[in-house]
């Protein structure tokens, strides 16, 4: 069940250019977010901006959880002048989640920019498990959370586009180099990702090539949040299915493209 | 003290709600996606997404994109069918004390009739709402909703084929919505529900794509409001039948700022995506303002503006 | 190293702007009330309020009222008249070095005629913006923006009467906007100005009464835009004159949005209010686009969406 | 000259039930605001509220200006939230003021309200006349500035709608009656006042019955605030006049009702 509810603003701490980490403690007791679950947030009273935003969940405590968002337009710009003390209203825990991980596998986890923030939660909800964590941005500033993956000891690939940091290249390229050399054990493997569509797109394939099962978390413009105003389909072999509700992860392989 | 009850009951035509706070079609889902945050018995009516005979696809992604105290749509009448709908989705809202009122839509007359008759037969569906009004159809079907003498047709054809109240939705597209609600009114419709949305656009202008798949959309919310009160009020001046207000309705003072310009009841639409208690919210307020101004009866609201 | 300036010029059939960046009649006074915030001499036009042949008195207070991310304003064409204003305005306009538009309107079209007339014979005044899509006016005279035979009509008279270029300024309260703007053009039109306010009304509920003594009023401001953008893209794609785009210009961006709907130029209202300095920010914020996406000439922004 | 620039909130203090009075410091240099003169207020950056908003100057000193405001909707809603340090733009000072008093002239204040603002700035800048001040309210809770007023000496007359406090009736009626006891004086004095426009309406016939100068300080519907919309018109005998520029303040003698 997902709820309505009010949050105060611990922290709203900038972590790289335009990147930052909101902490929010909810006033009243809320439901433990899943990773892969988003919120959806309001940043203002008023009609403009007039819709919540939906953000990934970052990070889980007793008390708190964290955000993981990049500015990029009216709300989040609002969102970054927010300070401590500031009460905003959520709706959420929203969508299903990254799937549990069966027993003897190994996840991989994959992340293209801000796409981070969800695999992050999971990293570090399995983090017993080992897992690898490919991350990839467009250049060296843009990376993010290699400190907080280290400190759960978890020493990410790097790729950037314009080979400023790690590889050269998408994180897909990384993973595919990855994937060739150790072909034998994949079948073993399972694949997390979230990252802007065309990631997901070529993801998906080399998934389909080595035939490893892989989920994605999808982004859609959203409004409700909660499957009502079919705003944010994504194609699928059983048809359409919304982000919000019946995502938004959902298997790479079931996504028509 | 013997304190009497305020009476919030208000009959739209044949159909008596027991207070005037309703949903919008297509920003409830079919009841369902909201019950966990209204109890749907307290309703005035739920309103479900379009209907028509066979599942639509609706449009590509991106389908929504907010502007400026309002948002666009094109969703494009997506819906799983009239057949899915009565038995997957009706079996559930007919476990509620509530109005259910099935809003549809066909590709041509026939279909509007032959969607109407399907529903009619069906327990538990209490009105139809005809969806004349989507501004995410093809030019063709926009005549339906902006053509006197079309909307004059397709109304007799569906008035014809079903007895349940027939509410028909106007599109506030039109030079004078005046002629459309009488042309409605004249074919037979019992109520008019005003407005749908308004057809708008929106460019990024770094990408220089428009930013919804389908290039234009409906625009709902706050921004439209003044145009929706207006056209409320127009029509309330010339039909004779209820009407049913919406367009940006976020709260209480909303609401009745609707029925002062003529409207019977309301529809929340927009409103339940910002706040999904929306509707609970606003029906509280309504009580709250009859209490406050003495009113007993929300009736006396109806039409209540002063010019 | 030699950086070639960006080429700001843009046409409006006869009339050479600057910039595309004018102020919307009404919004801007005469000029003189935003010269000491900005600089005449960098704009691509003024566009003066709504004059007529004889001084008009307009409507009573509250003329404005607030809206969601809007305004209703109800002004009714209050004006000093065509000889005040050669008389005591022009002077004042006539010492920058910017394009002067004279908006003006007529109670019948004699009157559109005469009033063109007038105005055609004094130097200084570089076009005439003809409105005929006030909402505030009796249901009589809006038939001349809502009626393609009335506005042929009316069109024609003006366009015999005047050797300036003539911009029609069309009504967003119609069911197609396109048959509107292909009627002014082909009565005559130079250019087209799109859009007007948009039809609204707004009650207080505790007193009952419209906020507006006029009852309805036009909607303009950040609401419209996504209304607005598409009529300009509706009005590009039917009709082959130039076409001035408005309704909800705060920023650069929305400027620039416009101009890939299809606007050759852009013309800022509502927005003076908020802040008197809009457009002097809007042209910067112009040039700062284009340097920043390497475009040397406005002119190639102009109905660069891609549908 | 008016001016737009930012000021930064020193204090937003509650005086009284919805009543606040906001200090301002300009960013910038501003010019000096005459007693009857205002400023546009814009309480967002985003687009709703849109409008600026009227407040009359309460108060002035070197650095800071004052204004008093009432909440009374949405704009007022959302700025008596803010906090010191918070920014906001401003607009002014707009407005012509109230006319200087002319020597020999003992000048009466009447305010009826939050109309107490603009009368407030005017007393203290002629103090040295020792004006008589008449304060108006709909009851003892909503009288304003009381204490203000005997810090520079002022002993305002009272009265109430509800005779909570002072005379029982509306201040027009307790000028009334002083003017009809003093009426050999009258015509050394000149009235100036600021209230609702019922309140001005009855004072401009008992100025006029008798014989004495009266200005009172007008409010409409605003939306640009430099004449330039032609939102805010009052009827006078010479033609329309704008509020935001032509007044707020007019002979109470032109205007016709
Ligand atoms: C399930 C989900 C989880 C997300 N998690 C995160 C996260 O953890 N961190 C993060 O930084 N961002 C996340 N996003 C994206 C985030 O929602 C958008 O960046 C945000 O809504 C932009 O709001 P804005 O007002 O600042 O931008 P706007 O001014 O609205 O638009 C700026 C850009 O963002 C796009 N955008 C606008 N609204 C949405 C929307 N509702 N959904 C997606 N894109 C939109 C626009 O198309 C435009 O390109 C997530 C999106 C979804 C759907
Ligand atoms: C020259 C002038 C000086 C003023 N000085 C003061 C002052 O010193 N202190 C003070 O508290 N108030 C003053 N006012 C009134 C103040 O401007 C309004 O109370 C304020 O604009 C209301 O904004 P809102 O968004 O809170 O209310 P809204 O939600 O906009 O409306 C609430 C009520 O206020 C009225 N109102 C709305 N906008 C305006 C407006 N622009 N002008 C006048 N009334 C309006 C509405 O009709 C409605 O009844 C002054 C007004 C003017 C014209
Ligand atoms: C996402 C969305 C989907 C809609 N789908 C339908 C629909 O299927 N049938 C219909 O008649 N109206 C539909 N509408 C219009 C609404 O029912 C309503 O008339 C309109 O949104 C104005 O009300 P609002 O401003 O409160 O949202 C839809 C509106 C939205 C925002
Ligand atoms: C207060 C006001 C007065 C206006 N007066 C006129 C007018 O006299 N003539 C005219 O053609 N348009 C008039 N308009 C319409 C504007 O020129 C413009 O078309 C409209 O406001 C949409 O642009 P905006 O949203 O940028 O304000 C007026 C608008 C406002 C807000
Ligand atoms: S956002 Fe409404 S269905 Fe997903
Ligand atoms: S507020 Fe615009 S003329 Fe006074």
């Amino acid at each position: 069940m997902s709820k309505l509810f009010l949050a105060s603003i611990k922290e709203n701490k900038e972590i790289a250019g335009s990147h930052y980490i909101l902490t929010l403690s909810p006033l009243t007791k809320t439901i433990k977010p899943q990773p892969g679950q988003f919120f959806m947030l309001s940043v203002s009273n008023g009609l403009d901006p007039l819709l919540k935003r939906p953000f990934s969940i970052f990070r889980v405590s007793e008390k708190h959880f964290q955000i993981l968002y990049r500015v990029v337009g009216k709300a989040t710009e609002i969102l970054k002048n927010k300070k401590a003390g500031d009460v905003i209203e959520a709706l959420g825990p929203l969508g299903n989640g990254f799937p549990r991980i069966k027993p003897n596998i190994k996840p991989i986890l994959i992340a293209g920019g801000v796409g981070v923030a969800p695999l992050f939660a999971l990293a570090e909800s399995v983090k017993y498990k080992k897992p690898l964590f490919f991350l990839g941005a467009r250049n060296k500033k843009e990376l993010l959370c290699i400190n907080e993956l280290r400190k759960i000891r978890i020493n990410p690939v790097i790729a950037t586009d314009d080979g400023s940091a790690g590889l050269k290249g998408t994180v897909v390229d990384a993973l595919s180099a990855f994937l060739t050399r150790h072909s034998s054990l994949v079948t073993r493997h399972c694949i997390y990702a979230c990252g802007p569509k065309a990631m997901l797109r070529e993801l998906s394939f080399l998934a389909g090539k080595f035939n490893i099962e892989a989920y994605g978390a999808f982004e859609e413009n959203m409004a409700c949040g909660v499957g009502a105003c079919l705003g944010c389909m994504v194609n699928t072999k059983d048809g359409l299915r919304s982000v919000c509700k019946e995502g938004p992860v959902f298997p790479l392989g079931e996504i028509l493209w | 003290m013997v304190r009497l009850k305020s009476n919030l009951s208000v009959n739209i035509g044949k159909l008596k709600l027991k207070n005037p706070v309703m949903t919008a079609s297509g920003t409830f889902g079919y009841g369902e996606e909201y019950a966990g945050f209204v109890d749907l018995n307290k309703l005035g009516a739920v309103v479900v997404k379009g209907l028509s005979l066979n599942p639509s696809r609706g449009n590509p992604t991106p389908r929504i994109v907010e502007t400026p105290s309002g948002m666009l749509n094109a969703i494009g009448l997506q819906n799983i069918g009239i057949k899915a709908f009565i038995k997957d989705k009706l079996p559930f809202l007919k476990k509620y004390d509530t109005k259910v009122v099935v809003n549809f839509f066909g590709n041509a007359v026939k279909e509007y009739a032959e969607a109407a008759r399907r529903l009619s037969g069906e327990s538990g569906i209490h009105a139809l709402e005809m969806n004349i009004s989507c501004p995410n159809k093809q030019a063709g079907w926009i005549a339906f909703g902006t053509d006197p003498k079309v909307t004059f047709k397709v109304v007799s054809a569906v008035r014809k084929a079903t007895p349940l109240p027939l509410i028909v939705k106007l599109s506030p597209n039109v030079t004078d919505i005046k002629i459309m609600a009488k042309a409605a009114e004249d074919a037979g419709a019992d109520a008019l529900s005003v407005i749908n949305t308004i057809t708008g656009m929106s460019i990024n202008i770094k990408t220089r794509r428009p930013h919804l798949a389908n290039i234009t959309g409906g625009l709902s919310g706050p921004a439209i409001k003044p145009v929706a009160v207006r056209m409320v009020w127009e029509c309330y001046k010339t039909a004779s039948i209820p009407i049913i207000g919406m367009g940006g309705i976020i709260t209480a003072d909303d609401a009745i700022e609707f029925m002062l310009a003529g409207a019977a009841a309301v529809a929340v639409g927009t409103a339940n995506f910002i706040n999904p208690k929306a509707t609970m919210d606003i029906l509280k307020g309504i009580t709250a303002f009859m209490s406050k101004e003495g009113i007993n009866d929300v009736k006396r609201l109806i039409g209540g503006v002063e010019c």
